[in-house]
């Protein structure tokens, strides 16, 4: 749908969400009566049942309230943006955003269940940091939408562990179950945690001091219609939170302590601020924080009076403040500003305009006989019951100090627009506007005033049941009515509006000192907080993450040390175990000290290349012997033989990499690691003798012993279990070194372009070099032993199954023997000799494995299940063919596909890029 | 047996002579390989998908590779975890194959194909062994395909990267043998199941050494889930590697939590002594720090590959911080949770592949760009896929951290716990929200004009569809979320896995 | 009278091992290292034929024969480093 | 014997540490070798040193030695090798491309003053 | 097993053991790398050679069966360590002509040259077409 | 015979290799060494080119005796050198060979020949392949030495390699 919305044109746009908020508010309003008559309508479709989570609708009489609130301006507002749009505006991005955002208050307002309320409230931010940052261009847009985004996203986080406390401490996160468990939660201990949690989300909607400063940056928003949105539902969000979890949480000190000084701080610091700004908006804006801060207080002081009182100032303040923004939208659109030191004097210009800005500016103000005059009066009434730390005058006191100030900047807003010199901003002739802009507010203006002249008739019951739901008792007595007789709250009032008066009066010169002052700007503080925030984590986050392998892998040592010690302390004294040892020849304990003395070498010779590398040999050669000595025929044969494919690897890389002695590392590094490697061999040698001294107990390769001939029909243990018992290893280990082979030919075969082209095409050897490449005996030397070589892979493959051997000895022959006429006759004598491709040799081999695997299901037996049989032929006699050898040939085709892959590969690299100089870059 | 019970090799099978096929293939004939390697990856996923539902049952099958029974050869082990953990990877295979083809990734280099599919098989097999010798195998399957795939394209910076990704994995598996060797030398098993049984019933004095064991073997498993200290890898690898490639990898780290899932309990369970619940005293200190330090660095990240990396990294924090509880609920959240941030993770990577390839020679850095190509279209899908990253409504993430939440609502360190997540989110919510204003939003000074000519529209297939994939697992959040409260329940349940295994009639 | 003679044979040749080690390590020359290291190989086999003679079973046979076939390759490589540095080519 | 090994395995270990920590890709790989060497030996020494009697079946004898971890190892070797050929390479096609063979993260003009 | 194989079989092992000890001592004690390579020819030859009949003597005594794959190794270490003698001569001359000696020349000194205007192939290519080339095979 | 031997000397020589390696001489060995002296010369002929011709002689088999008995000799020649000769009383020489023989084969056989016998290292050929360059322990007389090289083992190679 939204597709399709971005793409049809304005009018269907406006059509589609207009019809969208219509319908919404006509079913509404068709439900109000049940409601307000007792009903409860109600639908349910679950969703995640393990998180008590589901789609749990309500509409009680508080739902309904705001729900139509926000379905009813939502489509004020809808028929405000076709007139205010214009024709190269996104309209479809911008109303598909606040379509979203509608969905997602009526959301909140209509949930049953505090999950799903999560869900909506959540979805508010993210919609409203869309609207805001609409117009993206705008540097303001984008940070106001990030700031509100990260206050209001940020607290709905600790609104999100606040309910997750409150379902926890209620025993359900359904909304209607919860609001009968108060006293249950207010017993539990989650209940502090859980409330401050939650009041944190709502303060932080609902823009309360400290978290008010989002608010007015909001403005930034391409419209005061989407500003409106803001002010009058988004906002109020927090507001209706609180009102909706009233009877669970209201009504203990904490309570009181925290949503009534916060209110009332908030009152009165948002509307002395309101006066001395000059945007319109912004003007509108901090009114708005201040009204909500009425709100919250009201709420605060947990009475059902006072209830009564919020809610119908909610309802008041939603018509006087949608349309104070409607008509700040007007002037703006009229005049080109918003700077009210650039206007004035526009009644006469745009009466329409100006006397629906008046009427709403004095409902704002509480002037009679608008409905705003009736909630402040009530408010006012509230806060002369109240009494704080023993004081009863302090809360009226205050409350009266709001209340001026809001006189004051209303009448500022109204008088300074209106009356006056007459400034008209950018155009030279402003007028009212078309019927699209000026009815929403109209209309508006029109309720405030209802609410004013004929409140019980309008908004009594509904302010009565709204009332009842809030308190969650029986529906209160309430009494709306302009005049309740000479009472302290009238007194109150109307010392708030002399002192409002008086106030505006002194403005230009109290507007002096406040510009003049040095005021600590919220927003500045936040970014400059922010922007710390991002240095300092980039800072730690580089500092961290330096592309050092040597901090990985110090690390990683770090690590496996710390971790062995974790175990090691538990070892306690049982490091050497039962087993008898094994006596050392005189043989082994030479091969030990060459082994040891080797390694020592290598550490010490180090950045003498070549020589580490012949010690790395005497290493290898040593630990052959081991396998020899240790009753490991295969191990020692597999290890001669790679041994040697990895020195002529060694060999050949080390050719094109640098020779000179690295630099060397300063004396503490060197002492660390030292430390770091003598802790981890100890710790290693500790491990393996701790392990090497217990006796065996039973272990697994007794079945394989016991059932190599019989059931694997081969006596080399070792092997029967590399191709039968555990094929399966086999298979992945063939494949790690077919991809290594793939791998290495992906990165040797392009390394002839680019910057490492260049850089082999100036390389020079530095060392001088004898001028003779293929030396006479050894080339002929290699061509008898081809075959001679060929031959015994051959003889060690076939005899694999039952003598050390096997397919991956047998294909490290082959690959040696082929490797040896390479070295001795050059690269491309050799590689015009040879017959397979290694591609192929890898992908045959790889497909030979699998096949054998599979043949086995055609005879209805698990994958690479092995078969052996004894065959009789004439002459030749008796032997064995087994399906363990198919699988060895898979073996041998891999290995030696991959390592002639490596070898050949990297050994043609340097001759390559001394042929193809001008093969830069294409292919 | 019938047909149908070997089907527990397909996820094997497939990736396998799918890319040996590509291999012989791709020579000559680009397309048809690269169309043979997407066939692979979509049978691969039905596959899957037949073994998830057949895991639906609840029982565990047992199929023992060369007609060996448990535990002297190697079985395959279907339960609802493994079932999953494959419909995941061949999913996530699938959408990232499919955008490869269809950027034409897969021809920047060599052997894609094969690589992709072998790295295919490494996870599928990593999630279907019943032995730890064979895990080990698989892991290096696994890895050394992701080396290949890792360098795909090359470059300075990616070989200099891979340099280190390379070394520090290898390091990583000489641990794990060594952690290995001592476990057979211990037990004298190899299987799983049967090693779990055999630690418990261990003499007194070697539990510390079944301890150093569980230790390192853990230490491995956090080196792959790129857990701090042993993290330092993940970022610089997966920014440098291609997008595509790093949107798979997305499911690497995952391997490291699987391989934790799966071992921890089964072998290390609650009657091991010493070796008891084995990472448990150093897992959650270490995933608070990983969690804050990646959401620190998608805040701090200059490029949308780094910040998605470090997303992962973050993901994958809060991911272990909940499942050190060990408790059933808490891993069945953090399978969810894990789901989510592993489709998310890729989406990431998908989309700012397509951000790059329509920003020409602005890359992924997070500066403003002049307008560029479907500037409106990514921007809607990098803003989902962030709300899907970092946990916010609607989409899944957001029920993955509800539920994450929930389940350790009576942990010991609850405190730390919430406030890790949420803290994180917030975090994430405020980093995401700078770069996607800073690429989608802020216009360039004094640019005008398109910066590149990319216009097709085929290369939001791939990022929509995993969007797709995050919104149906929204959608079905319930079913889903059943689904790993069982398949939790199972993990736990280790004596109904050992009697499986060990009891399993087939084989010789 | 064999089996002291074969642990006698088997000490002169861990003795002569032992010799190589110290010209490897003395050097001074590359081409004494490298002289030692393939005079090592040497004393290797010996080793092994002597260890199957001692253990009385020829199965380390193919070891012995492969060390004689292959372990020439490695002396071949250095030195064809030392003269050419690219050792294919 | 017992000692030898475990000893050799712990020089094998300490050497493989210092090296892999030197800060040159070549070190490195001769660090990773060592590692090798030793961790090959270590599983190998799990299945308990026997002397003389190979795992090859033959009726009626009950003393061999292990021979899983000999598979094991063999397979470990084949892993290793694959996994050293292309950490070597990639090591080579790095400095090519870099002109640096360094791992310190030391920016390169500064390694070579 | 008869004492004559015995006596046999204990002769031949100590007289290779011992010419393997001789051949690595003559390593150790000569004065240059060029003398030095004379003593593993020793090892080579007769200490393994001797060595190698000695087991095949001795299988055959206990095994009672003729096995003599043993001498197989000598064959191959015929063939190749000739070779590597050869080569590691040849790195000795490159290094004595490339100045790069820091050890003691061989008492023999510079080797003289072959023919007026031709020099070892180490110093010089080997002529296209002559049996020292083998690079047009 | 030509078509299927094409190298009767290396399939008779890989024939024996096998029978040794297999260390029995049953029926199935036999087929299958024979098989394998047959295709393996085949299979890897093109490494080989220009394959001299040997002859089966009295000369081959005089002339394996003559180094056995020679190697013999000269290894108690060389240990008493080695064990009681000091270095500086060593008279180590170059010996330059003029060799006569054409064939690359040839001249490795001969030049392996001498490396053999201890006392005596083929260190180098001439870049045109007409001299060879040996290293000896200790010669009194060079020419007699190089004389008897010649003699001894040259002399029958040019027979064997007619
Ligand atoms: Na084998
Ligand atoms: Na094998």
């Amino acid at each position: 749908m939204l597709g399709t919305l971005f793409r049809a044109s304005r009018t269907v746009h406006l059509g589609v969400a207009g019809a969208a908020t219509a319908i919404g508010f006509v079913v509404l309003l068709s439900l109000a009566p049940a409601v307000l008559a007792g009903d409860l309508p109600a639908t349910r479709v679950a969703w995640v049942p393990a998180l008590g989570l589901e789609l749990s609708l309500w509409l009680d009489p508080l739902a309904l309230l705001f729900a139509g609130l926000i379905l009813g301006i939502g489509f004020l507002v809808v028929v405000y943006a076709a007139g205010y749009l214009s024709e190269d505006e996104p309209t479809g991005r911008f109303l598909s955003f606040l379509m979203l955002f509608q969905g997602a208050m009526v959301g909140i307002a209509l949930s049953n269940n505090v999950v799903l309320m999560l869900v909506f409230w959540e979805l508010t931010s993210l919609s409203s940091f869309l609207l805001i940052g609409f117009w993206r261009h705008t540097a303001e847009a984008r940070q106001g939408a990030r700031m509100a985004l990260a206050v209001t996203g940020g607290g709905g986080l600790a609104l999100i562990a606040g309910m997750l406390l409150l379902g926890q401490a209620a025993g359900s996160f359904e909304l209607a179950t919860i609001l009968t468990r108060g006293a249950i939660v207010q017993a539990s201990p989650l209940y502090a945690p859980a409330l401050l949690l939650i009041l944190l989300g709502a303060f932080t909607k609902s823009a309360q001091f400290p978290f008010h400063f989002w608010l007015p940056h909001a403005m930034a928003a391409p419209t005061p219609v989407s500003a409106y949105l803001h002010s009058a539902t988004m906002v109020k969000a927090g507001v209706f939170l609180l009102a909706r979890l009233w009877p669970v949480l209201a009504g203990t000190d904490l309570w009181f302590a925290l949503v009534a000084t916060t209110g009332l701080v908030t009152m009165i610091f948002g509307a002395a601020i309101a006066l001395f700004r000059t945007d319109l908006k912004a003007i509108l804006a901090y009114s708005t924080i201040s009204q909500l801060g009425l709100m919250v207080m009201l709420l605060g002081f947990a009475t059902p009076a006072a209830a009564a009182a919020a809610v119908f100032h909610i309802l008041n303040h939603a018509a006087f403040k949608a349309a104070l923004f409607m008509n700040a939208g007007i002037v703006d659109h009229e005049t080109g500003t918003r700077d009210i030191r650039r206007l004035g004097g526009l009644a006469r210009l745009m009466p329409l305009t100006a006397t629906m800005g008046v009427l709403a500016a004095a409902a704002m103000a509480g002037l009679p006989p608008l409905g705003g005059f009736i909630s402040k009066e009530m408010m006012l009434h509230e806060t002369a019951q109240t009494a704080v730390l023993g004081q009863t005058w302090l809360v009226p006191l205050l409350a009266t100090v709001g209340a001026t100030l809001s006189v004051a900047y209303s009448l500022r807003y109204a008088l300074g627009l209106y009356f006056g010199p007459q400034r008209t901003g950018e155009v030279a002739k402003p007028h009212d506007p078309g019927a699209a802009l000026l009815a929403p507010p109209l209309l508006l203006v029109a309720l405030a005033l209802g609410f004013g002249l004929l409140p019980m008739l309008i908004a009594g019951p509904l302010v009565t049941a709204t009332t009842a739901a809030v308190t969650g008792g029986a529906p209160p007595k309430i009494d709306l009515a302009l005049w309740h007789g000479l009472n302290l709250a009238l007194a109150l009032s109307v010392g708030a509006v002399l002192g409002g008066a008086f106030l505006l009066a002194r403005h230009a010169a109290l507007a002096h000192r406040v510009a003049t002052g040095h005021w600590v700007d919220a927003k500045r503080l936040f970014d400059a907080a922010m922007d710390a925030l991002v240095t300092a984590t980039r800072r730690v986050t580089l500092a961290i993450h330096a592309p050092s392998l040597q901090r990985y892998l110090l690390l990683l040592f770090a690590t496996v040390v710390v971790l062995g010690l974790d175990g090691a302390t538990k070892v306690g004294p049982v490091l050497t175990g039962g087993r008898a040892t094994t006596p050392a020849s005189p043989a082994a304990i030479v091969v030990w000290v060459l082994l040891l003395a080797a390694t020592l070498t290598v550490v010490v010779t180090q950045r003498q290349r070549f020589l580490a590398l012949v010690f790395i040999s005497v290493i290898g050669l040593a630990i052959a012997l081991a396998f020899v000595h240790l009753s490991a025929p295969d191990l020692a044969l597999t290890q001669i033989a790679v041994e040697v494919v990895t020195i002529l690897l060694l060999l050949l890389a080390l050719h094109l990499l640098p020779k000179q002695p690295a630099r060397l590392s300063s004396t503490r590094r060197r002492l660390r690691d030292a430390v770091l490697g003598l802790v981890a061999g100890g710790g290693a040698s500790a491990t393996a003798w701790a392990i090497m001294t217990r006796v065996r107990g039973d272990t697994i390769s007794t079945f394989h012993w016991a059932n190599s001939y019989s059931g694997g029909g081969g006596t080399n243990v070792v092997n029967v279990t590399l191709v039968d018992f555990r094929a399966f290893d086999t298979m992945g280990e063939i494949i790690v070194l077919g991809i290594a082979g793939l791998a290495i030919f992906a990165l040797l075969e392009p390394a002839v372009r680019g910057a490492a082209g260049q850089r082999l095409r100036a390389w020079r050897d530095t060392m001088p070099h004898s001028p003779e490449r293929h030396p006479m005996m050894f080339v002929m030397a290699t061509r008898l032993l081809l075959p001679l070589a060929l031959l015994v892979g051959i003889y060690i493959f076939l005899r694999g199954h039952n003598q050390p051997g096997g397919g991956f000895v047998a294909a490290l022959i082959f690959a040696i023997a082929i490797l040896l006429q390479y070295l001795a006759s050059g690269y491309d004598w050799t590689d015009e000799r040879r017959r397979i491709g290694e591609h192929p040799l890898i992908a045959f081999g790889v497909l030979i494995a699998v096949g054998t695997g599979l043949g086995s299901l055609a005879f209805g037996a698990p994958f690479l299940s092995s078969s052996f049989g004894y065959f009789h032929l004439p002459v030749v006699g008796e032997f064995e063919l087994a399906t363990a050898m198919i699988f060895d040939v898979a073996v041998a085709c891999v290995v030696l596909g991959a390592v002639m892959m490596a070898l050949a590969q990297l050994s043609h690299v340097a001759q390559r890029a001394a042929r193809q100089p001008d093969a830069e870059g294409e292919r | 047996m019938t047909a149908f019970d070997h089907l527990i090799v397909a996820p094997i099978v497939i990736p396998a002579v799918t890319a040996a096929v590509a291999l012989l293939v791709m020579r000559r004939r680009r397309r048809l390989g690269a169309a043979l390697s997407l066939a692979g990856c979509v049978a691969g996923l039905l596959a899957a998908v037949a073994l998830l539902v057949t895991a639906s049952d609840d029982a565990i099958r047992v199929y023992a590779i060369g007609g060996w029974r448990a535990p002297f050869g190697i079985v395959l082990v279907l339960d609802r975890l493994s079932a999953a953990m494959l419909v995941l990877a061949s999913l996530l295979g699938t959408i990232v194959m499919a955008h490869a083809v269809i950027t034409a990734a897969d021809r920047k280099g060599w052997h894609f194909h094969p690589l992709f599919q072998f790295q295919l098989l490494g996870l599928n097999g990593a999630f279907l062994t019943g032995d730890l010798f064979n895990l080990f195998v698989f892991f290096e399957v696994l890895l050394i395909a992701s080396y290949g795939l890792m360098l795909h394209g090359q470059g300075a910076a990616r070989l200099k990267a891979g340099v280190a990704y390379v070394v520090v994995n290898i390091v990583g598996s000489a641990i794990f043998l060594v952690a290995l060797g001592l476990l057979y030398g211990l037990t004298g098993t190899l299987n799983m199941a049967d090693m779990g049984v055999r630690i418990a019933m261990l003499p007194s004095g070697d539990g510390g050494l079944a301890r150093i064991a569980g230790l390192l073997l853990t230490a491995v498993f956090a080196l792959k889930a790129a857990l701090v200290p042993l993290h330092l890898w993940l970022p610089r690898t997966y920014a440098a590697t291609m997008p595509v490639v790093a949107a798979l990898f997305a499911i690497m780290t995952k391997v490291g939590v699987y391989a934790m899932i799966r071992v921890v309990p089964l072998v290390f369970g609650a009657t091991t002594g010493e070796a008891a619940w084995v990472p448990s005293p150093w897992l959650a200190p270490a995933a608070i720090v990983t969690a804050l330090l990646g959401f620190g660095g998608v805040l701090s990240g200059r490029g949308l590959r780094e910040s998605a990396a470090f997303a992962v990294l973050g993901s994958t924090g809060s991911l272990l911080l909940v499942l050190a509880a060990w408790t059933p609920a808490a891993t069945a959240a953090a399978l969810f949770y894990l789901i989510n941030a592993t489709l998310a993770g890729a989406a990431l990577f998908l989309v700012a592949d397509v951000a790059m390839r329509r920003r020409g020679q602005y890359g992924d850095a997070i500066v403003p760009t002049p307008r560029f190509a479907g500037q409106d279209a990514v921007g809607l899908l990098y803003l989902a896929t962030c709300i899907a990253a970092i946990g916010l409504p609607p989409l899944s993430g957001f029920i993955g951290k509800l539920l994450m939440l929930r389940a350790t609502v009576d942990a010991p360190a609850q405190p730390a716990i919430w406030a890790t997540i949420l803290g994180t989110t917030l975090i994430g919510v405020v980093g995401f929200a700078r770069s996607g204003s800073a690429i989608f939003w802020k216009p360039a000074d004094g640019g005008a004009g398109l910066v590149s000519a990319e216009r097709s529209r085929a290369d939001l297939t791939a990022p929509a569809a995993a969007l797709g994939a995050i919104v149906l697992l929204t959608v079905f959040a319930g079913p889903v979320s059943d689904w790993t409260a069982a398949t939790a329940r199972q993990v736990f349940a280790a004596d109904r896995y050992v009697a499986a295994v060990l009891s399993s009639e087939a084989g010789r | 009278m064999i089996e002291v003679a074969l642990h006698i044979a088997l000490g002169a040749v861990a003795l002569a091992l032992l010799l190589n080690g110290w010209r490897l390590l003395k050097g001074p020359a590359i081409g004494d290292r490298i002289v030692a290291l393939d005079t090592m190989v040497i004393n290797a086999i010996a080793v092994i034929v002597l260890i199957g003679m001692i253990g009385g079973n020829d199965t380390y046979f193919e070891a012995a024969l492969l060390l004689a076939m292959v372990g020439f390759v490695g002396t071949i490589a250095y030195c064809k480093f030392i003269l050419r540095g690219d050792i294919v080519e | 014997m017992e000692f030898l090994i475990a000893s050799a395995i712990g020089a094998l270990v300490a050497g493989g540490v210092y090296l892999s920590l030197r800060a040159r890709t070549f070190q490195v790989v001769l660090g990773l070798t060592l590692l090798s060497y030793a961790v090959n030996l270590f599983l190998f020494a799990v299945g308990r040193l026997t002397v003389d009697r190979p795992p090859l079946y033959a009726k009626g004898v009950a003393d061999y030695a292990d021979p899983l971890p000999q598979a094991l190892v063999l397979t470990a070797i084949v892993i290793t090798f694959g996994m050293t050929a292309l950490s070597v390479v990639l090591a080579l096609r790095s400095f090519l491309e870099s002109g640096s063979d360094q791992v310190d993260g030391i920016a390169d003009e500064e390694a070579e003053s | 097993m008869s004492s004559a194989i015995d006596l046999a079989v204990a002769a031949l092992v100590l007289l290779g053991a011992a010419f393997v000890l001789i051949g690595s001592w003559g390593l150790v004690r000569l004065p240059s790398t060029m003398e030095r390579l004379h003593g593993p020819t020793k090892a080579t030859t007769l200490g393994l050679g001797a060595l190698l009949v000695g087991s095949v003597v001795f299988f055959q005594g206990k095994l009672g069966v003729w096995t003599a794959h043993e001498l197989l190794i000598s064959v191959f270490l015929f063939i190749t360590a000739p070779i590597s003698a050869n080569m590691i001569a040849k790195v000795h001359l490159h290094r004595m002509r490339t100045g790069a000696l820091v050890e003691p020349e061989s008492i023999a000194g510079e080797p003289p040259a072959p023919a007026p205007d031709v020099d070892w192939a180490t110093f010089q290519a080997p002529r296209d077409g002559s049996s020292a080339s083998t690079a047009g095979s | 015979m030509r078509a299927l031997l094409p190298h009767p000397a290396l399939s008779a020589l890989l024939f024996l290799v096998w029978l040794l390696m297999a260390n029995s001489v049953t029926p199935g060995g036999i087929v299958l060494g024979a098989v394998f002296a047959i295709v393996l010369p085949r299979f890897t002929r093109p490494f080989w080119p220009d394959r001299p011709r040997v002859r089966f002689n009295r000369a081959l088999l005089g002339y394996a005796l003559v180094v056995l008995y020679d190697i013999v000799v000269a290894n108690f020649d060389v240990a008493r050198l080695i064990l009681f000769r000091r270095n500086r009383d060593l008279r180590a020489r170059w010996l330059v060979v003029p060799i006569a023989l054409d064939t690359p084969e040839a001249i490795t056989v001969l030049a392996a020949t001498i490396s053999l016998t201890p006392g005596t290292v083929s260190s180098d050929v001439s870049a045109d392949g007409r001299f060879l360059l040996v290293h000896a322990l200790d010669v009194a007389d060079p020419a007699a030495e190089i004389a008897r090289i010649k003699a001894r083992y040259e002399a029958r190679l040019l027979r064997i390699f007619a």
